[in-house]
């Protein structure tokens, strides 16, 4: 099979362009692409659109995009637990698409899915379906919705081998596999790269038809938003 | 009037073995905490986890591994670890029997509003709209009344809604009560020692008493 | 967890009823679920609608459903490696929906998924789209396709727990993911049956929570279709 | 005129390095004896594997491990497993770069006719319709004409169509062709000792010919 591998984060980044639309994987900090997004750090582009469930924090994750002022719009379920973020939002700086967080994940899923569109029950009745086609099946009301796709999609997996078959860990896995398909260029870090034949084909889970570069991150710090522990 | 613990305590009566369920932030999650464990119920997280468990020691502490609320968890023997678009093909497919959640207001026919107040910054709806257009068992846990004294039992929603038409029954500090059909709550039952009368004063939308209304028993 | 053992395949489908809409897993013979087939044979059961991507052959899988006349209604991608199947259907008794094998997929998912409807494009322009809803986004035609349920789905699997969690093996998962999801009532066979905690939980295909019925069937013949081997 | 193994041959020097196939059965299923393993490619089979190997010895065959004509098969190393409704998202989606299939017609503009003769018993599409909706790249590889002399490169269809507007390519036993964007065959190569006059004889859809027309080259 063909070796996806890149040699490093710069180098995965490299074409990102002013304007682009990038999806990244991850719930708030978990499972986020922490190499990528310190790469894109260093690029001098801004206007970009970036469609992730979250916007991270102040210090960590986009919200370093954000504060960096290289993101136009968000496109994501839950934002803001990040000052600099509602600064730039009531100053207009920023614009916010606000999505619910199943139909959001089903957007990304269809526009990998080559479904250009489908109906949900979600936000029947509400703001959300403003301007949205409702219409009854079976007695109950729907939204149509439209697929999301990206100019790049930044994924984190755990495991990874070079023609890109990836296996995530725990709920680190979350928005990552509908997003691997749902980008024009989808660019992996893994905590492990291994050879093909490593990984168990039943066990996949993102083939690596969906991968176009992968590379192993380094210093992943995986920062934790709400350590909560029992009392033993 | 029940306390937060009272509130979930009550709520945790409601569950029926080998239950699905989805709990929300707040008052919600405390309902983990009194639910026998030989009912058989398995939480599910909306981020892609079911079968959550008790919050971990230091030492099994795994940034990989957290619920919807961000907070370090760890998982029962059984559980299955999932993407978002297959959480939600769940929870919009009706897979998930009951989902309890905190709520600003709930209007007689069963509005909800829960996630925007005009004029404070909005973060999100989250999972909370996808949930309650889908749950087949909707219970809602809040306060009877804001802290400003305003029923939040109201005839129709004042706040931008979550969902329409989907809460089944509420528990309140002040009492326990269904959502009708036809619309209304029904009052089922009192808080110790909270009257009807205060229960009246405190319902801004219609409220419908039928025979005797029991006080709640733990 | 829930144990949702049941003690055999007769056990398991004891309430499936005349005139009942039934789901079965597998592509070709691969990955059916033969117990549930067997004990459904049994049955004094009539009129049934079958989702199954094809149709079993004559003497094997759902083709010995169709020999006993069990079976109104075929929804299928590719049917017909079966004589009786074509007597059946010319002579009127058996009524055929013939679905393309990624619509028909897909269908199943979004019965599953709570999607009432999507929008694709197999069959634009094709007898496939006769009576359908015809859109176009982004400059190119797609058709309105409603969800499938099923009062029963029955899905195969390599092992699984008492909980209901399954994992499958190579491409005998197939069709069984989605129509697990999709049964009202979902009873799956599995090759083993596991306590709960010996599957990895990164690792399961199905979450328990789609499965209402599971036990460990016997006997599997796992008949070949095409048996091809190369020379060494 | 080529045999079936000499069109296979032909159309595997279409396939680029790394690209992702999904081969129909039949003639197609023959290109791969003839894709050099150094351009990595990948062949896909709709019921749900990434990386089709070598037919199985007698001790390798796996009943659990068939491809899409249900013939026991093996994977490559990298192989990777999935459902049905993750193969067709796969196809859909417009990842797999090239579809190689067989056809009963093929029209002028593109439209393919594969999977149903009316007065026959009708056996279904597969996956045929979702494959010629979806793929980027769409080659046919086919006689040119039937077994009673009719051409298969016809005006219109007149058989019922499998996709409108798809098949980018087409290699027959006396012909590589292009269909044009804006109709009709191109003529881009001839088969060895093919004359253009019998090419032209033999195809009743618009011929577009310019300039030399070369024999192909093996």
């Amino acid at each position: 099979m063909i070796d996806k591998t890149i040699s490093n984060a710069q180098a995965a980044v490299a074409d990102v362009f002013t304007g682009a639309t990038l999806m990244f994987g991850g719930f708030g900090l978990s499972g986020i692409p922490e190499n990528c997004i310190k790469a894109l750090l260093e690029k001098d582009i801004t206007g970009l659109t970036c469609i992730s469930n979250n916007a991270g924090v102040d210090d960590f994750g986009i919200g370093l995009m954000l504060k960096k002022r290289m993101v136009r719009k968000m496109i994501s379920s839950y934002v803001g637990e990040n000052a600099e973020f509602e600064r730039q939002l009531l100053s207009g700086e920023l614009e916010v698409d606000l999505i619910p967080q199943g139909t959001l994940a089903e957007r990304i899923r269809a526009g990998g899915a080559g479904i250009p569109a489908f109906f949900t029950p979600a936000g029947v009745g509400t703001e959300v379906a403003v301007g949205k086609e409702v219409r009854e099946f079976d007695g109950k009301l729907y939204l149509l919705e439209r697929w999301l796709q990206a100019d790049f999609a930044f994924v984190k997996a755990w495991k990874g081998d070079t023609a890109g078959n990836l296996v995530y860990k725990g709920t680190a896995r979350n928005f990552n596999p509908m997003m691997a398909a749902a980008g024009k260029i989808t660019i992996a870090e893994v905590e492990e790269l291994v050879p093909v034949g490593e990984l168990d084909p039943n066990q996949i889970h993102t083939p690596g038809i969906y991968v176009q570069r992968i590379f192993q991150g380094v210093n992943y710090e995986k920062r934790i938003e709400q350590r909560t522990v029992r009392k033993v | 009037m029940l306390t937060k613990e009272q509130i979930a305590q009550r709520i945790a009566k409601e569950v029926k073995k080998g239950q699905y369920i989805n709990l929300g932030i707040g008052i919600p999650t405390l309902v983990a905490n009194y639910i026998p464990a030989d009912l058989d119920v398995v939480l599910q997280s909306e981020n892609g986890l079911l079968g959550i468990g008790p919050f971990p020691t230091e030492a099994e502490i795994d940034p990989d591994l957290i619920n919807a609320g961000k907070q370090t968890i760890t998982m029962v023997k059984g559980s299955a670890i999932f993407s978002s678009s297959e959480s939600f093909a769940m929870i919009r497919g009706g897979h998930v029997h009951l989902t309890i959640l905190g709520a600003m207001e709930v209007s007689e026919n069963g509005d909800i509003a829960n996630w925007k107040v005009p004029g404070k910054m909005v973060k999100g709806m989250g999972g909370a709209m996808d949930l309650v257009a889908s749950a087949k068992n909707i219970i809602v846990a809040m306060q009877h009344c804001s802290k400003d004294g305003q029923s939040k039992l109201l005839k129709q929603c004042t706040l931008p809604i979550t969902g329409i038409r989907c809460v089944k029954k509420i528990v309140t500090d002040l009492a326990v009560l269904d959502v009708l059909p036809e619309g209304g709550f029904k009052l089922l039952e009192r808080a110790p020692d909270v009257s009807i009368e205060e229960i009246k004063s405190k319902t801004e939308g219609k409220l419908v008493i039928e025979g005797s209304v029991p006080e709640m028993v733990f």
